[in-house]
């Protein structure tokens, strides 16, 4: 009797994978659960020209792409590195004019999602929502219809479908059933929108393991194309659970931009090709710090 | 330019003085009903966590970012989204939770602020200069939209300075009064209240009733109704006497530096003037 | 310093105030956590005149309420008693002409719950669902439309708005937060499309638990108007973890109804004024036993 | 008039033959896919988990209902609503995970059945007569639905009739291939493709790669081509010759019954013929 197939894959697999899409989706928030060790991975691995679909929030795992020079296109809703300030690689880019920004916000990015993730073409939502501000004059994929069954105006948003969406997971198994911890959950919506799911996971857990915890599992793993077991996969972000957000990282990444200075971050931090080399770079004395703040 | 704002006293520091001020608010005129904070809003999750605490035991608040329920957490966190924000919920919202409440109007308070706020309330996170190529890109509007769909927005700001408080918004990201009078009924949902208040590091504000221009109605110990307005883009609505702002009683010091935030973060968060 | 409000009220309380709605829907599926209890003490309180948005699979729950004369309109997915046959109450009123029948489906009854539970006007699904099918000409709510983004034809699926939503809870505090085990989650969109919530509970637990095991809250309780304690409440449908479904009882039913006999069954059955002389007449001894099929 | 659906052997009941001919479908066909079994269908999802077993040790399937996904059960619940039907579950999937696949084509199989069934493999769960009115109303359409949206649809009955097997169903709630040739095509989405086959308590029927109508594949042990022809509402297509479907062997029994259906539940589950 044959086993079930496993999905594991390198990192360096993961990172070539994902480099040959061109729309990224990732979930995560703010400074929560980035899937940072895939995005490193993808950026080795010469991502270029992306259009990125993020969370509603998010901070440096979408700013190190846009640093990096990875990124053409960005759907927004919000980024910024919270007390430290305005993510520096966006709004350089940004001013610069060498990055396409799609003006959207909370709705527009998660109902486009949804509206992905269910097959639907748009979703309507009544004009009252938006009207009052600049977002219909700014962001042409708002489109204002009438509801047929009432005759009342909304503006349709439009589903965002993605080619890839990278994910980090605190356990997932073999078969890619993974469980996110933490977080609000935009994961599910977010990979069912997507063609391909790549998950990186704190631990591979036993397929036993899953059925004790299902109640647990966040994301059936039918449509996860590769695992990677990457441990501290969210560094320098927090991974609900299992260690606190990186504070002091995320500034020396922040001051770094800010100054012009992307590329001694880059060669520093993203060059290693292993997460060990990665984890090396960083320090374990620092790394097992933080699983005090999980 | 801008400088740190300065308690009037040792005994407590200006975001603690203004989370005092939100809390209260919140047991005046929230007991009961359902409301949050977004991300990166550490002084209104700790007021609402105070307000659960002593003024408002029946308040319903959602923690944004880490999405708990009436967290009760006594060590305040740094951001809304750390995930030690949920802890001891009640229950969580996902995130199209969120936006499901914002659009039908399922949120009776909230807090905002914005990049920019002007003197009908409405809040610009889009930028400043000419678009696209802004000369200050924002960080994008996020949930700032739902100051159109809730019932009663709070406006906060943690840098009270003419750059912040503009006579008019580059652009509108969430909806306060529009133009004023009766401008923004016309555009959004016409269940709403429109912004109830605005708590800066120097003031209390709110606006005036019929023509809903912002209007000063209590200012911090340590500063005059002068000194916000030298330090506010457009001229606020002046009553004929402005109060100050109540300063934080002990009990309520002792509850918020016991229960709420033992690891003194409000101590710290940085509050600017000019 | 004042402690929260708490919401449990009697059963026949909750039954007056569900008979007050016009527009009830509830969760559940087939033979499994329906809110018996609540609808029984709903049929002894005058509910009259009702539209009833079910699950998408319903059985006794939704058959009950019509055999009892209470319903005009019914928005259909699909009611049946499995491996007893077509629901007997339901096919009596459609096949006299006293009842009716919204000709929806799985996509049309979650999706309309899904669309009043965001506040979006409606949700439109590609016209390729339904075209091939008598669906659009049965339904004249599935209204042909254009997507506004590519002009491709749809369906546009109306908000389906509720007034009263009942529900049956394994554990839930005198807050409204509840937990519902087991079962598809249809749950908290049922609950978001309408005006107000009432839960039964099997057991009422303390807010401390709520917050011990917040993982398993599926409804916060912020919008629930009133809690009643109801052992046994889903009886004779199964409640997940506590009980199984009491197949001779709804043999028992099935039987009546298709007899004519419903008279009788509703004296027996749904008379009783308290879930303790329900409980009596079905038998303790048998009560016992189901607990062996959770 | 319906009588038993009588097996040739006292070694396996008809609905034990019918689980195993699917399961070996499922091996040959479905083996790492993902696909879903509905509600009242306890012999797909017995077929599914004894697929999941022996031949497709990569399937994904979901056991609709109970909503468990690859749950490993050793005792065959009634109904895949029954709670216990999740037992042991890698995952589950909400009702609108459900709905979503369903329109977005992300089901690759899945068994459906219906009050009617047409020589084309169309599915009717509407009912019977004239609208609204009808002389027999059906439980409603549910999920058949999606024999329009998913990849290979399997279709099956426990009641191989005259009145179930019909020439053309009264209202049409699952498509199957319309009117027969390419006219599936026109109407649904064309990614998909039609009916693969009907499993009865009789046969096992195909379809005509051109025609796209019924045509018998194989009849189980016991019957005759003549008995499914007489006990079906339109001329089959009749291959030159009919195979008998093989009957379950020692290996497959041991294994449905230690495993998936400790209980004996398909021994008494309902199969009839006329």
């Amino acid at each position: 009797m044959a086993e079930p197939r496993s999905k594991v894959v390198s990192l360096d697999e993961a990172g070539r994978m994902i480099a040959q899409h061109k729309v990224i989706s990732l979930a995560g928030s703010h400074s929560v659960n980035s899937p940072m060790a895939l995005i490193r991975a993808a950026i080795r691995n010469g991502a270029t020209g992306l259009t990125i679909i993020p969370p509603v929030t998010t901070a440096i795992a979408a700013d190190l792409m846009i640093a990096a020079g990875c990124v053409d296109t960005f759907y927004l809703s919000y980024i910024g590195f919270e007390t430290l300030g305005f993510a520096p690689g966006f709004r350089a880019a940004v001013e610069s004019g060498k990055l396409k920004v799609i003006e959207g916000d909370e709705p527009f990015v998660l109902l486009g999602t949804r509206a992905a993730a269910g097959g639907w073409p748009f979703i309507p939502v009544p004009a009252g929502v938006y009207d009052g501000t600049d977002l219909p004059r700014l962001n042409p994929l708002l489109k204002k219809i009438k509801d047929p069954h009432t005759g009342a105006d909304c503006y349709a948003i439009p589903a965002l479908h993605a080619d890839c969406c990278i994910l980090h997971a605190q356990e997932c198994d073999e078969l890619g059933n993974a469980q996110f911890w933490g977080g609000n959950n935009q994961e599910p919506d977010k990979a069912a929108a997507a063609k391909t799911v790549i998950i990186s996971t704190e631990r591979i857990v036993s397929i036993d393991h899953t059925r004790k915890h299902v109640d647990r599992v966040t994301l059936p793993g039918h449509k996860v194309a590769a695992v990677v077991h990457a441990p501290y996969g969210a560094h320098p972000t927090a991974s609900p659970g299992v260690y606190g957000a990186d504070e002091p990282h995320l500034k020396i990444y922040f001051d770094a931009v800010r100054k012009g200075e992307t590329k001694s971050y880059l060669d520093r931090f993203v060059a290693p090709k292993t997460q060990a080399e990665y984890l090396d770079q960083v320090g374990l004395e620092t790394l097992f710090a933080l699983q005090e703040n999980a | 330019m801008a400088e740190a704002a300065k308690s009037a006293s040792n005994d407590y520091s200006i975001p603690e003085l203004m989370t005092v001020a939100m809390a209260r608010v919140l047991g005046e005129r929230e007991d009961g009903k359902l409301g949050g904070v977004g991300a990166a809003a550490v002084v209104p999750m700790a007021a609402a966590r105070l307000a659960a605490l002593t003024t408002a035991p029946n308040l319903w608040w959602f923690c944004g970012g880490a999405s708990g329920l009436n967290p009760t957490f006594d060590r305040l966190p740094k951001s809304s989204a750390d995930p030690r924000a949920a802890l001891g919920s009640t229950g969580k919202k996902n995130m199209l939770d969120v936006v499901d409440m914002g659009i039908t109007g399922g949120w009776d308070w909230g807090f905002n602020g914005g990049l920019q706020i002007d003197m009908y309330g409405n809040i610009n996170m889009i930028g400043i200069g000419t678009y696209p190529q802004l000369k200050v890109r924002g960080p994008g509007t996020v949930g700032t939209i739902w100051t159109g769909t809730l019932r009663r927005p709070y406006l906060y700001t943690m840098h009270h300075a003419s750059r912040v408080l503009v006579e008019k918004c580059d652009y509108i990201s969430g909806p306060g009064y529009i133009s004023g009078g009766t401008s923004r009924w016309d555009k959004v949902q016409n269940t709403t209240d429109g912004p109830q208040l605005l708590f800066s590091p120097m003031a209390i504000l709110d606006f005036d009733p019929d023509s809903k221009r912002m209007r000063l109605k209590s200012v911090h110990p340590g500063y005059s109704a002068d000194d916000v307005q030298k330090n506010t883009g457009f001229e606020l609505v002046m009553p004929a006497s402005v109060p100050m702002t109540a300063a934080p009683t002990a009990e309520e010091l002792f509850v918020l530096r016991r229960h709420v935030d033992r690891d003194g973060v409000l101590k710290n968060v940085r509050a600017t003037i000019g």
